[in-house]
């Protein structure tokens, strides 16, 4: 689904990523872990072509995305959730989910959406349908996340990118949003490159787990593995 | 008495034509200021070349509308080119040089426009009846020709609304002003929203030119001080609302009538800058301004 | 309260000392010690005589004021073409001010300094030319025909280089607030005035005669197009009659408010702001439903000191369009050329007047001794004289008919300011000279 | 070396530079105004106060990051402060004049910085530009001490003797009051680069870099925001009064048609075409200012252009070079000069190591 070969992003002198390389396999999570500055968001700015890198290849599908536009990503099923959140507080719900389903506009119609439509939406997540006219800026923090989700689930996309849904989030919440990408993924098939600090519940859902440390791959491994390999956890994840 | 009442009637009324104008120019001035955060300096300008195109138009016996058509279509051009040769290389840069680049157009355009029509005066005509209505024995200070004026700000100001409320395009130009990043993830295409808000606000410029100068006469330098009240009721009205910005203009248009009317012609300009600073002391973002949410 | 010209309350010892300093200065430049001054002032040379001035050719008052150098111009190029003057041919410089006096001050330096005229002509605008008076009489240069009706150029003690042109404002309002007096009687009468002193001036002529008969004053600031409010005040006030002192944007822009206000009052306006030719097509576009062709201004009494351009049959006329199609650039003959060829007219036969020995000295010399006996197309002679530098004496009143022209109103009258009588004016209105050169029968 | 000396000794050295630099400029001035005949004289007079009112604004708009259009109506305080001043019959000597003049636009611009303080960029210009259409209009409204619309001439001050005997020794001319007040000029102007040059470098010109920059970080090192820009506001008011000044004497008239929103426009032109925040940059602009003009119009005239047209040219001109210049060279002219040369001097140290790319 999405191949990534010697990825490197610097700003001026300093080297985000170091010659990243890492596959996210169709209809897996892969979890990308690692301490705060590791390079995770990074990762996903240079994916989503907000960044351009300085060199490295990215492919979807097997079309090469390389420095293509941020908003030609869209188009070609690739939901990027940013880093706080990027709901857009000055609109309204329905607003925010109207600009998530605009995206839907040059996907293909047959394919497969567990969220096609905003009463979808709305099913998925009824807090979103009653309080549809209030202006975003007045949404909990898991009401936001839940919104962004949606917002980014309207687009149909094969491939989406989460970074850090479970930041500032009661754990309720977070085990609440967890479920549902499982769950997601499961039924529709939809691929999912996860970000997160908080690697347990990520490795929870993920199948896969990366582990950057200073820009660098340090360990590609299964979940399973990451999950029961203390020295590793403590090493670089801190549980 | 009558004389009395018609006198403030008429000044009211006066006030009323002249602060409608203002509000659509102010309206063009917000268009920009919400995607882009700056003050076009050069859409007085901009507004005063299409005229002179309308006008050159009627000089060849063009009808009244083809030639209101042509100058809001070179107006939305004229925004458009602008935003694209000069406003986007600065894009990102000091915000004080595109301030100073906006001033260099609005000075550089105004000379052009002297060069190519010459500075003498010119008047403008317009479609309808210039004699004022009469009701009873009074002597109203509204023509058709004001009336075509407030209903074409009205229609203006109807769409401009219908167009971001109500609209895909307008929800996705609120969006880019809102959060550029965002909507780029969202896969809008924020740039040609930028060139696009600039031709609009060319357009709505252009669409004041033409009522001020209706029914009356032009010279290059004619939309001069409206640039400076366009940007105070834009400013009172909270310089990224629409609605801010129509409120804002009737309310200076009403002020500098009365101020002429009632205390010296002389003072208006001091009125209208006293306006400012008081509104400005009370409420620092503008009167509705939804930037108190955000820092400006 | 007799008009106290402001500079007078300026110590005299200033000016006098620096003039006196500019002189010696002059002497000195010039190296030669002959005191003659003769033929070697600056801008004269054995084949020509360099002359300038400052006009508004941009900015608000560029509308009309920009054609008199044009006038000049066409004038000059004609007077070459017909041998100069002695032999000399005139070479006239306009430079733009844009109706701006610290750039006034500046192009005034570039003439004066740089260009080294041998004279100042026809400088426009009264705060403009303010600007620059006391360094064109410190440095000696003659300051002639101004162009501006305010009474700072009639001033001899304080400024000896300096002569106005045109009937001042306060003479033509005496000339009309007396009109008034004797056929309107019980008419009350609004004033819509330029709040300097062409408003001043002229409100002040007009309340020597009609001062029970005012009922409202209301002033505009050239800049704010928006008249609306002093037309409603004016009809608030009931005045039936409204005599307007205004430059020609404001005289259309007060006629298109008061028909929006459905206000017809019986119009007056001061000769400056009556040009039917330039407000006459400007308002040509909004005479709805009026018969078209008829002039806008029809039924408007104004005053005039000279031939119109509407005046086609006229002698003067006459010699000034010929002059204006052989020189001019083309466009129709309007009262602001008319105004340029006749100042330059009064110019070239003070030169031929004074003769061989052409200096700054002697001409000046003409204007206050023949000043009286000047050509020109004025009705009344100028009032030149050693302790008097105001210019035409006197003005008729004139109502603008359906076709444009004029019939008179009142016989040709003379006044002056103060409490000056106003009588009727018998002497003969001179004929251009056959050659249309002033000095040579 | 104990802190306080060294701290003094940067001091002395930063004074003494300083007041180099600004003897310097004056022997220049002398020297030109001495070796140049009388028209350019007025040119060079109108060069001093074109320049104090620059390397006021450049030091507000470069150094302290606020936009003002409205300098020209500061520009008309100072002016008619100066006018005031001098209509009585033993005026004031100058020096004391353009003192009172600069007091009374420091309190407005006190006054207005105040206001300013709390506006941030497309606010702060619209405000001050409204400012610029205003303050002609209180000179028509008071008509009884202002006398509206003709303005009050201005009786430029006598040369005393010492100055014509000064004068009759170096060049042999006759001391004009014309030539005098080209000194006075070049004397306010030395005054304002002096205590210019000392600004720039002292702590006050660091706040305010800080303030202009990084606006958080300046707060949080607690330097007072509000307090810094009032006080950039009335330093640069305190210069276009005496600029007002100067003018006052030389164009011999204070009128509101001459402090229109276009000389607030060339001032503005004049600091961003030297450099903004480059006191020599203040200098070049001011002399574009003087001498593009006649150029301009005696060029096009000679092409041919109709005098109208020709008139149009130089504001026509002054708008494409303020485009041109913020698309292509946005220091203006010092700005691209230091660059440049730094970069050639960062070539010339390490010739070895490729520049960095990106």
């Amino acid at each position: 689904m999405l191949t990534i070969t010697d990825l490197t992003t610097s700003y001026g002198p300093v080297r985000a990523l170091d010659s990243v390389d890492m596959t996210v396999e169709a209809g897996r999570i892969t979890a990308v872990l690692g301490a705060n500055g590791a390079g995770k968001t990074s990762l996903l700015r240079t994916v989503s072509g907000l960044v351009r890198p300085s060199s490295g290849t990215i492919t979807l599908d097997g079309t090469d995305i390389t420095g293509a536009p941020v908003e030609s990503m869209v188009h070609r099923g690739m939901a990027h959730v940013p880093e706080g959140r990027g709901v857009i507080a000055e609109l309204t719900v329905e607003e925010n989910l109207r600009l998530g389903a605009r995206g839907a506009a040059k996907r293909p119609s047959d394919a497969p959406a567990p969220v096609r439509t905003l009463d979808d939406a709305y099913q998925l997540f009824p807090v979103l349908g009653d309080r549809r006219s209030a202006q975003a800026h007045t949404l909990s923090g898991g009401e936001r996340q839940m919104l962004v989700i949606a917002r980014a689930l309207l687009a149909r996309p094969t491939l989406l990118l989460l970074d850090e849904p479970s930041l500032g989030l009661a754990p309720r919440i977070v085990a609440q949003i967890f479920d549902l990408i499982r769950t997601l993924v499961a039924d529709s098939g939809l691929t999912v490159l996860l970000v997160e600090q908080n690697a347990r519940s990520a490795l929870s859902i993920a199948h896969t787990g990366v582990v950057l440390n200073l820009g660098k791959v340090v360990v590609t491994e299964s979940a399973e593995v990451l999950r029961n390999d203390t020295a590793l956890r403590h090493s670089y994840l801190g549980f | 008495m009558t004389d009395d009442i018609q006198k403030l009637v008429n000044v009211l009324l006066n006030g009323l034509t002249q602060g409608i104008v203002i509000a659509a120019f102010a309206l063009a001035l917000v268009l920009i200021f919400r995607s882009t955060r700056i003050i076009n300096f050069a859409q007085g300008s901009q507004a005063m070349f299409t005229t002179y195109l309308a006008l050159t138009l009627l000089n060849r016996d063009f009808p009244y509308w083809a030639a209101f058509a042509v100058a809001l279509a070179a107006g939305f051009v004229i925004g458009a080119v602008l935003e694209r040769v000069v406003i986007r290389p600065l894009e990102g840069g000091m915000e004080l040089n595109i301030v100073i680049a906006t001033l260099g157009l609005y000075v550089a355009i105004q000379a052009l426009a002297a060069i190519l029509f010459g500075s003498d005066y010119q008047s403008f005509p317009s479609p309808f009846g210039m004699t004022g209505f009469q009701v009873g024995d009074l002597n109203l200070a509204l023509t058709p020709t004001s009336i075509f004026v407030l209903c074409t700000v009205g229609v203006v100001g109807v769409g401009l609304t219908l167009l971001f409320q109500k609209t895909q395009l307008g929800l996705t130009m609120r969006a880019a002003a809102f959060d550029g990043e965002v909507s780029r993830i969202l896969g809008i295409k924020v740039s040609h929203l930028l060139t696009f808000g600039w031709a609009l606000a060319g357009l709505v410029g252009s669409v004041a030119g033409i009522l001020v100068a209706t029914g009356t006469f032009i010279y290059p330098s004619y939309m001069e001080t409206l640039i400076a009240f366009g940007f105070i009721a834009a400013v009172i009205g909270g310089l990224d609302s629409p609605v801010g910005a129509v409120v804002g203009g009737v309310l200076l248009g009403l002020v500098n009538s009365l101020v002429s009317g009632y205390v010296a012609s002389g003072l208006v300009t001091l009125a209208a800058f006293a306006l400012l600073i008081v509104v400005l002391l009370l409420k620092p973002g503008g009167l509705f301004s939804s930037t108190t949410a955000r820092r400006v | 309260m007799a008009h106290q010209p402001r500079p007078t309350r300026r110590s005299r010892r200033l000016v006098l000392g620096a003039a006196l300093a500019a002189s010696a200065l002059v002497v000195a430049a010039c190296g030669g010690g002959d005191d003659d001054g003769g033929s070697n002032d600056p801008g004269l040379t054995e084949e020509s005589i360099k002359i300038g001035g400052h006009f508004p050719l941009t900015g608000v008052a560029a509308p009309g004021y920009s054609e008199i150098p044009l006038g000049h111009k066409a004038y000059y190029e004609f007077v070459n073409a017909n041998g100069g003057v002695g032999g000399r041919d005139i070479e006239f410089i306009a430079r733009d001010d844009g109706y701006n006096p610290a750039k006034t001050s500046e192009v005034v330096n570039e003439l004066v300094l740089k260009d080294e005229v041998f004279a100042i002509v026809a400088g426009l605008g009264t705060p403009t030319h303010q600007a620059v008076t006391n360094f064109l009489n410190a440095e000696g240069v003659p300051d002639l025909t101004v162009s501006s009706g305010s009474l700072l150029w009639d001033n001899p003690e304080e400024l000896p280089m300096t002569f106005g042109w045109q009937p001042d404002y306060e003479s033509e309002g005496k000339v009309i607030g007396q009109y008034i007096a004797e056929n309107m009687p019980d008419a009350k009468v609004g004033i819509f005035g330029q709040d300097d002193e062409l408003g001043e001036d002229g409100t002040r002529g007009l309340e020597q005669y009609i001062d029970d008969q005012i009922v409202a004053q209301v002033k505009y600031v050239p800049g704010n197009t928006d008249v609306g409010p002093q037309i409603a005040e004016l009809q608030k006030s009931g005045a039936d009659v409204v005599v307007g002192f205004n430059v020609p944007s404001y005289t259309a822009l007060s006629q298109l408010v008061s028909m929006k206000l459905n206000y017809k009052p019986t119009w007056f306006y001061t000769n400056v702001g009556s040009d039917s030719g330039l407000v006459g097509s400007l308002l040509e576009e909004f005479s709805q439903g009026a018969i078209k062709g008829s002039s806008p201004l029809a039924g408007v009494y104004t005053t005039t000191y000279m031939p119109q351009a509407s005046e086609p049959d006229n002698e003067w006329t006459k010699l000034w369009q010929k002059v204006w199609d052989e020189y001019g650039d083309g466009s129709p003959l309007t009262n602001y050329k008319v105004y340029g060829m006749s100042q330059a007219f009064t110019v070239v036969d003070a030169m031929k007047r004074t003769g061989d020995d052409l200096s700054r000295e002697s001409l000046v010399e003409t204007f206050e001794q023949e000043g009286g006996d000047l050509g020109g197309p004025n009705y009344v002679p100028f009032r030149y004289s050693e302790d008097r530098h105001a210019g035409i004496g006197g003005l008729k009143l004139v109502q603008i008919q359906a076709d444009g022209t004029t019939t008179d109103k009142t016989p040709v009258l003379q006044t002056d300011v103060g409490d000056a009588e106003i009588e009727e004016f018998t002497g003969d209105v001179g004929t251009p000279p056959e050659s249309g050169i002033p000095g040579d029968e | 070396m104990s802190t306080d000396t060294t701290a003094k000794r940067l001091l002395d050295l930063n004074l003494t530079r300083s007041l180099l630099i600004s003897l310097g400029v004056l022997l220049v001035g002398v020297l030109l105004l001495e070796s140049t005949d009388r028209y350019t004289n007025t040119q060079l007079s109108s060069l001093t106060y074109y320049a104090i009112a620059a390397i006021g604004l450049t030091a507000l708009t470069g150094l302290n990051g606020q936009i003002s259009l409205g300098h020209g109506a500061l520009m008309a305080v100072g002016a008619y402060t100066t006018a005031l001043l001098l209509d009585t019959e033993s005026p004031l000597p100058f020096p004391v004049v353009a003192l009172a003049a600069v007091v009374v636009t420091s309190v407005v611009g006190f006054v207005v910085g105040i206001g300013a303080a709390r506006l941030h960029g497309p606010y702060l210009a619209g405000a001050t530009l409204a400012l610029a259409v205003a303050l002609p209009s209180v000179a028509l409204y008071f008509k009884g001490t202002f006398n509206g619309e003709v303005g009050l001439t201005v009786a430029s001050p006598r040369p005393p003797e010492w100055f014509v005997s000064f004068i009759d020794a170096v060049s042999g001319e006759f001391a004009t009051s014309s030539k005098y007040v080209a000194y006075l000029g070049l004397f306010c102007l030395v005054v304002a680069l002096f205590f210019a040059l000392n600004l720039r470098r002292s702590k006050v010109g660091r706040h305010w870099r800080a303030v202009r920059d990084q606006e958080v970080a300046a707060e949080i090192a607690g330097i007072n925001l509000g307090r810094t820009r009032v006080q950039a506001f009335v330093i640069s008011a305190a210069y276009a009064g005496l600029a007002g000044a100067v003018m006052a004497v030389v164009v011999r008239l204070a009128a509101p048609s001459a402090f229109t929103i276009v000389l607030s426009l060339s001032l503005l032109t004049a600091a961003v075409i030297g450099g903004l925040g480059s006191i020599t940059g203040a200098f070049i602009g001011a002399a574009v200012l003087v001498f593009l003009p006649p150029w301009v119009t005696s060029l096009s005239t000679g092409s041919g252009l109709s005098d109208t047209q020709a008139a149009q040219m130089s504001p026509f001109i002054y708008g494409i070079v303020l485009v041109l210049v913020m698309l292509l060279a946005p220091g203006g002219v010092m700005g691209t000069l230091s660059t440049a040369w730094r970069r050639a001097r960062l070539r010339r140290l390490h010739p070895a190591t490729p520049t960095q790319k990106g």
